[in-house]
């Protein structure tokens, strides 16, 4: 089992989720982060004391996915969340050992 | 001169003064994290950039002499320099600054409202530039027509609180600058959603309760009429709120709090003209109308694709062309001394009809000019990455909440 | 006919509107998250429910003429068509409808206090039909008995700003409704901490602020009455927000802010009834026992697993019938023309209970049989999963923060 | 006794009343999110303490006859028992408890804004006992020798509304109390950013429609003086919030919407002092001024790595310091009885400055010996662990939002 | 080392982090996420537009454990996290090669 | 390729921000969390009935980066983020298998 993690642009997270839902990948889960790619941030001033607030807002979304799926998992997020600039955002793949379902106790893995 | 009066006058004052941040909190409810404060930001500097304006020379140009009907001019009115003791004929029993800052802060929430299609794009810079434009040639004479005794005063166009000169001139303005500064980058490709309801029913609670002193306050004296406008103004409120939550709950399936908030506002646009001239059970229908109207006013707009953001023109535009019309029909002796069509007065009926159109042409026109010749001159609307990070940080260089 | 009680009451009017959107942000911020619209819209909708009924009707059963003691009826008064112009008796310094609009918020209020019982489970539906068999049947009775020449007030029962006839009636209807309804799901299984506390303070903040309009605009005169129900009313908020935090801080080792809020909000009840009959040293006392009685009423009834969830028995309910009885103990002539048992008026204590126990008796009766029929008829309650995933969602179809 | 007069000051009492709370979303919004229940509920306690001292003994210190020009005393005025009918001489139209809620109010916010210093480590205990003695020791001397006929009342000094007794007293008093409690951990090393700060713009918007209660009710009577001081306060506080913005876009590149509101807040309190003896032209200027001496006074506290943690001395010390000279330049006859410099009158300059240092020099030095004594016998700080996890939970046992 | 990530029932977390205190397992991180497992979302409209907000408020809690008390974590969070009913959650074991603590500097792996 | 990932006093992000960027490592994800740590926590009252607050605001940071990067990153965030006192947090290493440029599509591993 793979969790295919993805960070993306917050407006395209529905987007992104219909195009997963389409191709049967409902589950998944969602977070509000905030990042910064290779591109440098933004200056920002603040009552007299200058800081960076050059992590903007995006939307961290994974899926725990079986082997066999990872790769059409990364390929519908690829093309739903495109735009095309930058701060397009970023797929990660993390291995995971073991996935239980709390409700029945179901174990795979 | 009159304590109650001043008293009534002064307290409503300071409610209208509180229903520009209310509406700067009702519409940053609407927008997304990354503009919200952008969003409120626009409607305090719109009261703060009006309250100068006026005290200089906007009231002179809206309540000074007539000139040819269109617009007002006083010398002594400029700084309020002759206005420091004695009273207006306009409002005998009040001190005359009473009635100054009572019409300051109408002219400022006016320019607020019409911040609903600036939402989320509109560059700093030129909303300050805008503000003082708009204000100036749009506000100032549409208020000498219909209350500075100009052309449609003297036309006998009734507008009791600002239907007119209020509402339908800010929700067209709104529509005409949609149409210049064109729509968010990904409006109609993905959701945005509101960040912060709450937020936008805290705003409602504000412009209700500071409606009382628009229209109660428009009485301009503590008797029997302000207290038949407050009473006109909650039920029309209420019958609104009742009426949308119905008509989304039968349209979508299930109705939303920012319908019931939407409602309200809707029947408190549609009274405003109305309040000092109709009863009570007139009242109900004026709201309800209001209410299932501004509401489909506002599935026509989404479904023409047209970005007027936070519908001031669905609610202020449409409920105050329904407002001014619904006075020349429900208007009765038994409030003050008018009358509406249902009292056979096909008059009066044609007289609003006519108030309201030329109000929405010249608001609408002298809107579209200014915007396009800002947006030519220094851009209305910020670069597409300051778009994309948003007008707080962009704009104002800060972060919300963190 | 006084423009300067007419200004008083008019913003007195304005001042208690607020406090129902400012319950509604009370109770919103101590409800989780995904029901707070719910709550906030629930507030909204009594307002906007009560405010047609009470045109319509309301006013009529609860300040028509007197019909056996127990209800109010004056056709005139239906859709308020007979009260345009001129003056009532309750009020003689004011126009009619300023009355009858102060009267409307109080009537406003009172509903949505019950929504306490409410939270979280209530199904919006039958919400709105328990709202107008409510105001209709508990409501207006008790406002007739109290303030219309009812039985009450033929008996001399005293209740300056509605200890009985607002907060008993309220809080003990909350009672009777939540044993009716349930406990939401998971109540004393895990904890459900509030979502929002600044939320809730700034709710405290407005109903305090309006609660200035709720007494001193019950003297219905601006003038020395209402001056020293202004004062007792502070003062008793003030003593009862101390009482409260003092309280908790022995038992629980800390203060909580929304202890100190629950306070403010149980002095501010209790005074309620007493705030033109006592003195400023009195009303120290009176809302300092409100403060550590309804803190204790609030432990029981936790401790009873009793889902009152937002305490409206135990602030409202209990702050009410000790305000009640606390007039009986120290009205004095000094403020107005009533003595209490520290003076040996025995009887008016005794009067003061027995109107508190019957209001207790017929609030509590009645609205647990409309609970009960709107149960068995129409089900008052959210469906199981609908109650999971919150009632902004299931209700509204909105998530209020995004 | 006139009703209009009685109607406006009440009225302006609610008003300054919903400040304080005000006041402390404004501060609570500009803190870390661990801390803002505490901050908020300092100014809840700051009232409720101020409302219960007041009542027993505050008032009859401050407005009781004068012993020896430094302090009142009054007998009968100890817990208001001789003040339930009548009127004082301070205000002869209204009820003497009117008059007394009005400068109660004004007491609890002076207060309040003194926690702007005590700002994410003031130990809860050492707060409250703070409170009962800097209101005794420091407010009600400085309220008597300005407005109850004490030694700066004789010599001359104008202080219409409280630039003086209130802002300058409570800006550097928190100055004090920032060099006796000592700066936040990581304060210097680590950015603290505000948490909220839309609830900061709501709590600018309640402080400015507050202020009107503020400026205006000062008048003590509802007419010209009144509109003038509402037209004036209004003023000042658009130049304010203008001319901060315009300072800060200059000098930082981007102007923030807490610019916009601390500059508001400034042209409010810079105006505090004059708002009943200037003209509206002069309000401009005061206003303006204050926004950019404010703006630098600001600057200047961080550059010298002063935690006066949200700006009290820099916004109300600083502002009120620059309100009370700016009464001695612009008084002018057309407003009221007195002129200023620029009509000639040197002396009333001088004795507008005498005044403030005085004032300065008084609350400065007894607030640093408060603080300083307190800080020994019980401490002022919380513990370090506490200020780490946040006062919210280690105070108060809460946390704000979950 | 191991990290044990369970998405639960917000309602659910101080259940579990009693459990899990009772056995012993302090140290954890929180977060509030939201998601979905396979049964789909509910519909939502807003002011005339329909979407999906079927993304339902969750906790996600994790912590990083060493390998021979994975299964005994995973226990019990399963036994103090279930109702029985959909929604339950879900717990995903994830492989971590080391872990610093910052304060003192001390590797374990 | 590796993630790098610690929960760090939300003070200190500021500074472990910038001690990131000049050595170049400008590419992360941040989020808000609650946590503890071995210490125990804080007891909290609300309205009469007792619960644990015990768990304290955090940031988490992640960066992914290339294996050999990994202890470079992981030295500067541990020095960076050190107060010397409870709290200051923990730093995993998880490995990454994939990582997808969403906007190029660009893989790498
Ligand atoms: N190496 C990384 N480690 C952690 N997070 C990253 C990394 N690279 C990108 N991200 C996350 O992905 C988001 C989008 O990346 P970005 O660089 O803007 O995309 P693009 O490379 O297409 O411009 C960033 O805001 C950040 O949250
Ligand atoms: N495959 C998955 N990938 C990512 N997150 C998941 C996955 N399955 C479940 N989740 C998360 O777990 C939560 C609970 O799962 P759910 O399916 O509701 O439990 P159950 O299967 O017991 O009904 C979901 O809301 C989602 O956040
Ligand atoms: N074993 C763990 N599993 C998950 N999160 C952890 C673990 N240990 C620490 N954390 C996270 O790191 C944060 C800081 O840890 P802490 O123990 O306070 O640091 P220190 O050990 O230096 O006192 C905690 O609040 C928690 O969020």
């Amino acid at each position: 089992m793979r969790m295919v993690l993805a960070v993306i642009r917050p407006e395209k997270l529905d987007d992104v989720k219909k195009a997963l839902e389409e191709r049967g990948f409902v589950a998944m889960t969602v977070r509000e982060v905030k990042g910064r790619g290779e591109q440098k941030g933004i200056k920002l001033q603040f009552r007299g004391r200058e800081m960076e607030v050059d992590l903007l807002p995006k939307m961290e979304i994974y899926l725990v996915v079986s082997d066999d799926k990872v790769d059409e998992v990364i390929d519908v997020i690829k093309k739903s969340a495109r735009t095309g600039k930058f701060g397009d955002g970023k797929i990660f793949v993390i291995p995971v050992e073991k996935s239980v379902r709390i409700r029945t106790g179901e174990v795979e893995s | 001169m009159n304590s109650g009066d001043t008293a009534w006058l002064l307290a409503s004052a300071a409610l209208v003064m509180l229903m520009t941040p209310g509406l700067g909190l009702f519409y940053g409810g609407m927008v997304r994290r990354k503009n919200v404060l952008s969003m409120i930001a626009m409607s305090f500097l719109a009261f703060a950039i009006v309250s100068v304006q006026w005290i200089l020379f906007g009231f002179a140009l809206s309540f000074g002499n007539d000139v040819n009907g269109f617009i007002g001019f006083n010398r002594s009115f400029l700084g309020l320099v002759g206005l420091l003791k004695g009273s207006l004929s306009y409002a005998p029993t009040v001190p005359a600054l009473a009635y100054v800052v009572f019409q300051l802060v109408f002219a400022a929430i006016t320019l607020a409202i019409v911040t609903s299609a600036m939402a989320e794009r509109m560059k700093l810079s030129a909303f300050i530039v805008f503000a003082i434009l708009w204000t100036t040639l749009v506000y100032d004479p549409l208020a000498h027509w219909v209350w500075g005794n100009g052309w449609l005063a003297k036309l006998g166009a009734l507008d009791f609180a600002g239907g007119t000169v209020v509402h339908i001139s800010s929700g067209f303005s709104a529509l005409a600058l949609a149409f210049v500064i064109g729509k968010r980058m990904g409006f109609g490709e993905y959701s945005m959603e509101p960040h912060n309801i709450p937020m936008t029913l805290l705003g409602t609670a504000l412009l209700w309760f500071g409606w009382f002193g628009f229209n109660a306050g428009s009485a301009l004296t503590a008797g029997t009429l302000a207290s038949v406008a407050f009473v006109n103004t909650n039920t029309a409120a209420a019958a609104g709120a009742l009426a949308w939550m119905f008509a989304s709950w039968i349209k979508e399936g299930k109705p939303g709090s920012l319908g019931i908030a939407s409602g309200a506002i809707a029947g408190l646009v549609a009274i405003t003209p109305a309040a000092g001239f109709v009863d009570p059970l007139s009242s109900i229908v004026i709201g309800a109308v209001a209410g299932v109207l501004c509401y489909f006013a506002m599935l026509f707009r989404i479904s023409k694709g047209i970005d007027e953001s936070l519908d001031a023109w669905a609610v202020h535009g449409i409920g105050g062309l329904w407002g001014a019309i619904a006075t020349g029909i429900f208007a009765t002796k038994a409030v003050n001394d008018y009358t509406g069509l249902i009292y056979g007065n096909v008059h009066q009926f044609v007289v609003q009809i006519v108030g309201a159109i030329s109000a929405i042409a010249y608001a609408f026109v002298v809107t579209f000019v200014i915007a396009k010749i800002l947006d030519a001159v220094m851009g209305l609307r910020v670069r597409e990455e300051e778009e994309y990070v948003g007008l707080d940080i962009s704009q104002h260089g800060e972060v919300a909440y963190s």
